[in-house]
């Protein structure tokens, strides 16, 4: 296909020494300016997926399988050639905002750091570049540009980084449970503004989550994942309303409904233990 | 985290090493006596600054004296005071750190200022300032080193505890209507001795290296008694022509302290004490 | 600027609270003291002396006075930067001190310089290698080099590249060649605990999640090393030595009568061999000043290379 | 008469930090009172104050009459056995050291005279009381010898609701229990606990930031917003158009549309 921006095929990462592999035959494909959410619970191996995809996995894990990405089957690519897409193809926003930012260096100087890496500019048209994007994810230059992260609210924070991949313009952002440590609204409002930057550059979005309510509002496409497993894909409504493996009928049933809305055509709380 | 039940013989191998070479030291403290085949401080002036031989294995001092026995004799006394030290150091420190750190707010700042002051002041310069005005000897250097590190192991309880403070079993604990002293047995000590018996055995070490180093510069045990460190300042002179005088307490020195130091690290290990939280 | 102030004050606080407590612990055991300062300065063991002759002495120091009226007029003369007047020497104790100053801050400062020199190679090379053979080395170096006393390692260079090799001289301070020897002893008798803590520092911020968001913003990994986790590690190191600065007196002082270099410890332990009273005490004051003056100094570091503390002091305030 | 009467509580840490502006509120025996709020909305202050863990500035707390914290020291023993708290990270809740049944008996070994009604017979031994325990949360008999760390999070969320629920509290707090758990395993805490407040009609203060948790649980809901009292109702008016707007948006947030 061709607007298909990365595929995954048939990816097994297993642990040195052991033959249990954490991830089993994971088939994930993004297509362009896509939102796609990949949901499951803790230890289901969502994020190692997508370490996979930027090489960021431990040393001591093999992988195996095919991620096409630009005719490049990037398994195959030199860790130099990978690390070369690090920032501007691929952008990456992690869980813990604390880790967002180097905590003793400014914002400013992070920023410019990063946009310097990667586009030739001159300091103060880097320096420009970063204050539009600030201003664009809401945050007022002037005061967050000099701030050091720790002077900024989890909000504010993660919002820079949301920042930071739009100076960058990537094809594709990955979002590894960036709002599981804030506030639901605050969190809620970073998404919009992620929302707001995929639709100015038109990149594809890979959203990370273990909240279901979440993938189901901002995402097109949902993938559930069940130890080391992708057990069911579909769009949004479908896996919503749609089930077919009982685990996603039981992630499901445990999304506590609020009174009087219709989550599931069943309705049902059976516990499937 | 927690290994499985760790047998004498699945430890890591540092500790093993650990092991068998403070029961060599153990030997060496108890049986010395046996194995010392001269008197320490028989002076002989007829075989002075004999090299190694049958009769005297690490060869004689300045003053004939054998120096394995003298070596083996100091053993004894180096590891003891470093033992006695640390020991009065713990006594002393772990109930003001438990105190300070469990009662918090005025008490606690009260000691911690004190600490604070006192921990400006090295415990060498301290040894230096008690030998100087009460004469040079190994007890006013164990009472000088005990003022001073004391204050090693309050501070370190101080910190468990105010860390431990903050998980929440403390708080049961305290809603489940416990004392403050069975909150303390049940959910920290439990969680304080390895603790303190790992970063003592690394001390005991430290402390040694002290006490040898205050005897070399002439502040500790006097010349005649076998101490490592006395020894060494005793051959100072002779050190040219017999390097073998400097070569067997330093070597005895270092040894032991490594010994201590392996003891402190496998200790740490097996009970798992590495900073916990830090690292995420 | 206020909170710079109360750093200020805080220490200040410190020095006094030191200063009474020393002062005073002082005058306690010179009260205790079995050696009788007077037979020192008429330096007579042997001799029979006149009681007449003691007499004079005591008067003449003062030490036929009430012990709480010695200590007040003490204290009032340290304040004034009156230390007192050397027994054996005959010259004000503060002119003593400050003679040997220079040679021991020379000292010191070599010894940070071998000890900057032989600790960060070592720790950045163990820690970027975790668990392969450069870090069981540097670990193995660490552990041996905190076992070794650095008076036997001075020995030790001494016999080997002085005696033996005839490369560097063995005594004295004059030339640059005089400084390699009792530098790198010094820096050595440091570097273990210094290689184990930046080690530790490293491995724990090259695994921490700011590293790897910079790692995924694609920065070159040189950068990444040099300005977000070495500089990240400087912070407690820093501290440490802040904290270390009390042993370093005292490490120096062995090292200084290993190679008897003309700076303080020689001339304090001198004064201890000699029972001359008023130098010990003038001593233990100036270097519980210059503790608590260089702690300051470390303070006021710590708070520009981190701005998260000056950050906490204010939220604290 | 009220069970628990909160009187214009005010609680604040520097000059600025209010974390409590006169909270008032009154609770009936039974049921299960919602508290939600975002973080620093003082809802966690609020738990640590009714459990006698943290002073107050100003207000009074009543609870079955008595001024808490109580001054004597019979009142204080009896507060003690009858207010009890779950806590949201499980896995600092139970002290690593210990096996699982001394954590679970730790409250009952300081009330000896206490003999709880869910245990029949006499003379069971103390190992049988906690696996009787563990069985009424949910976990096998086995467990009462292992070690924390050989748990999974929900199951040391279960023996940290044993525990509390030995001495048999009129008043159990919940301070988010189930934030750190997966969706799944938070689902089956939730029913525990509601099948426990059926069964024993002890009344739960459940505080979270999870509303849809809340509304599972809860008969009546309070929403907390900056140490203030925003909104207080009944469940079956959650949609109410005179809703504050406050809660207005926290329902948005966490429904599907």
């Amino acid at each position: 296909m061709k607007d298909q921006l990365i595929s995954i095929e048939h990816l097994f990462v297993t642990l040195n020494g052991s033959h249990q592999p954490l991830l089993e035959d994971v088939n994930l494909t993004i297509k362009m300016g896509e939102m796609v959410g990949l949901i499951g619970e803790s230890g289901s191996g969502k994020s190692l997926t997508s370490r996979a995809v930027t090489g960021l996995l431990p040393k001591e894990m093999r992988v195996s399988g095919r991620i096409s990405y630009g005719g490049n089957n990037l398994l195959e690519l030199s860790d130099k050639e990978r690390y070369k897409q690090l920032g501007i193809k691929i952008g990456y926003i992690f869980q813990d905002y604390r880790g967002s930012f180097t905590p003793f260096i400014r914002i400013g100087k992070q920023m410019t750091e990063t946009i310097r890496t990667h586009i030739k500019l001159t300091k103060k048209q880097s320096e420009q570049l970063a204050r539009e994007v600030l201003n664009e994810v809401g945050l007022e230059d002037k005061t967050i540009y000099h701030r050091f992260p720790f002077q900024l609210s989890g909000g504010q924070i993660q919002r820079a980084a949301v920042a930071m991949t739009l100076a960058l313009k990537p094809e594709l952002i990955i979002c590894d449970e960036m709002t599981t440590a804030l506030d639901v609204i605050t969190g809620e409002k970073v998404l919009n503004y992620l929302a707001k930057v995929q639709k100015e550059t038109g990149c594809a979005v890979l959203i990370i989550t273990h909240d279901l309510a979440q993938a189901y509002k901002h995402t097109n496409r949902i993938y559930v994942m069940q130890q080391g497993r992708i057990v069911e894909e579909g769009l949004s409504e479908e896996v919503r309303c749609h089930h077919k493996h009982p685990y996603t009928k039981k992630l499901c049933s445990c999304l506590l409904a609020l009174p009087g809305e219709d989550l599931i055509t069943t309705a049902s709380q059976v516990m499937v233990k | 985290m927690k290994k499985g039940n760790a047998t004498l013989f699945n430890l890591p191998i540092t500790t093993k090493l650990g092991i068998t070479l403070v029961s060599f030291l153990l030997i060496l403290i108890f049986f010395g006596e046996w194995i010392m085949p001269y008197d320490p401080f028989q002076i002989d002036m007829n075989n002075r600054l004999e090299s190694m031989s049958h009769q005297h294995w690490l060869g004689t001092d300045q003053l004939g004296r054998d120096i394995f026995s003298r070596i083996v004799y100091g053993a004894k006394l180096t590891i003891g005071l470093g033992v006695i030290t640390i020991i009065l150091s713990v006594i002393v420190g772990v109930p003001i750190g438990l105190i300070s750190g469990f009662s918090g707010g005025k008490i606690d700042a009260v000691f911690m200022r004190i600490i604070d002051a006192i921990l400006t002041f090295p415990d060498f310069i301290l040894a230096i300032a008690i030998a100087g005005l009460l004469g040079p000897s190994l007890t006013n250097i164990v009472i000088a080193i005990v003022l001073v590190r004391w204050i090693v192991y309050a501070r370190l309880v101080r910190s468990q505890v105010l860390e431990l403070k903050q998980q929440e079993y403390i708080l049961a604990s305290k809603i489940s209507y416990s004392s403050k002293w069975r909150t303390i047995r049940m959910h920290i000590l439990p969680h304080l001795i390895p603790t303190i018996i790992a970063i003592g055995a690394v001390d005991v070490g430290k402390v040694i290296l002290l006490i040898s180093s205050l005897s070399y510069i002439g502040l500790g045990a006097q010349p005649h008694i076998p101490e490592w460190g006395a020894m060494l300042n005793d051959g100072r002179g002779y050190f040219q022509v017999v390097p073998a005088l400097m070569m067997y307490p330093g070597l005895a020195i270092m040894l032991t302290v490594l010994i201590f130091h392996l003891l402190g690290d496998g200790l740490k290990n097996r009970f798992d004490i590495r900073k916990r939280g830090l690292r995420k | 600027m206020r909170l710079v102030f109360s750093m200020i004050g805080k220490r200040i606080t410190q020095l006094l609270i030191m200063f009474l407590l020393l002062s005073f612990i002082t005058f306690v055991l010179m009260k205790l003291t079995p050696g009788d300062p007077v037979r020192t300065i008429l330096n007579v063991e042997d001799v029979s002396t006149t009681t007449a002759q003691e007499e004079l002495i005591k008067q003449q120091y003062g030490f036929d006075r009430p012990i709480l009226i010695q200590y007040g007029e003490w204290l009032s003369n340290v304040v004034q930067l009156d230390l007192g007047e050397s027994i054996i020497a005959k010259q004000p104790v503060l002119q003593l001190i400050i003679n040997r100053l220079p040679a021991s801050v020379a000292l010191t400062i070599g010894g940070l310089v071998a000890l900057l020199v032989i600790a960060v190679p070592f720790s950045v090379l163990a820690a970027i290698y975790e668990n392969k053979w450069p870090d069981y080395l540097c670990r193995g170096v660490a552990i041996i080099g905190a076992s070794i006393p650095s008076f036997w390692l001075g020995l030790l260079l001494i016999f080997f590249f002085s005696l033996q090799l005839n490369l560097l001289p063995v005594m004295g301070r004059g030339t640059l060649a005089h400084y390699i020897l009792p530098s790198v002893t010094l820096g050595m008798a440091m570097a273990p605990v210094y290689i184990k803590l930046l080690r530790e520092q490293l491995i724990d911020i090259l695994q921490s999640s700011y590293i790897e968001s910079a790692i995924a913003r694609g920065i070159p990994r040189w950068r990444i090393l040099l300005f977000h986790a070495i500089r990240g590690s400087l912070i407690p190191l820093v501290t440490m030595f802040g904290l270390s600065i009390g042993s370093l007196l005292g490490g120096i002082t062995v090292i200084e009568m290993l190679f008897s270099w003309p700076g303080m410890g020689e001339l304090i332990v001198n004064a201890v061999t000699q029972r001359d009273y008023p130098l010990i005490q003038g001593y233990i004051i100036v270097v519980g000043s210059l503790v608590v003056f260089i702690n300051l100094l470390v303070d006021l570091i710590t708070m520009l290379i981190n701005p998260q503390i000056m950050q906490e002091a204010r939220r604290a305030q | 008469m009220k069970t628990l009467t909160i009187e214009k509580l005010t609680k604040s840490y520097a000059k600025e930090t209010v974390a409590l502006d006169e909270f008032s509120l009154g609770i009936d025996q039974g049921g299960c009172i919602g508290i939600v709020g975002e973080s620093g909305s003082g809802k966690s202050t609020l738990a640590r104050i009714l459990l006698g863990l943290e002073s107050f500035d100003q207000g009074q707390i009543l609870f079955k009459g008595l001024q808490i914290p109580p001054k004597k020291k019979k009142d204080y023993r009896d507060y003690r056995r009858d207010v009890q708290m779950v806590f949201q990270d499980a896995t600092s809740a139970l002290n690593p050291k210990l096996p699982i049944w001394k954590i679970i008996l730790e409250p009952l070994d300081n009330f000896k005279e206490v003999k709880p009604s869910f245990i029949k017979e006499d003379g069971l031994s103390r190992k049988a009381v906690a696996s009787h325990l563990l069985e009424m949360v949910g976990l096998e008999r086995e467990f009462v010898d292992r070690y924390p760390y050989q748990l999974s999070g929900g199951q040391k969320q279960r023996v940290s609701i044993a525990r509390a629920i030995s001495l048999e509290p009129s008043l159990l707090i919940c301070d988010e229990p189930t934030a750190s758990l997966d969706v799944t395993v938070q689902f089956q805490i939730l029913e525990l606990l509601k099948k426990l407040q059926e069964e024993t009609n002890m009344t739960i203060l459940f505080i979270s930031h999870d509303i849809r948790a809340v509304t599972f649980l809860c008969e009546k809901i309070v929403v907390l917003k900056q140490g203030i009292i925003v909104d207080h109702f009944h469940m079956k008016d959650l949609y109410k158009k005179n809703r504050h707007l406050y809660t207005k948006q926290l329902i948005k947030v966490a429904s599907l549309s």
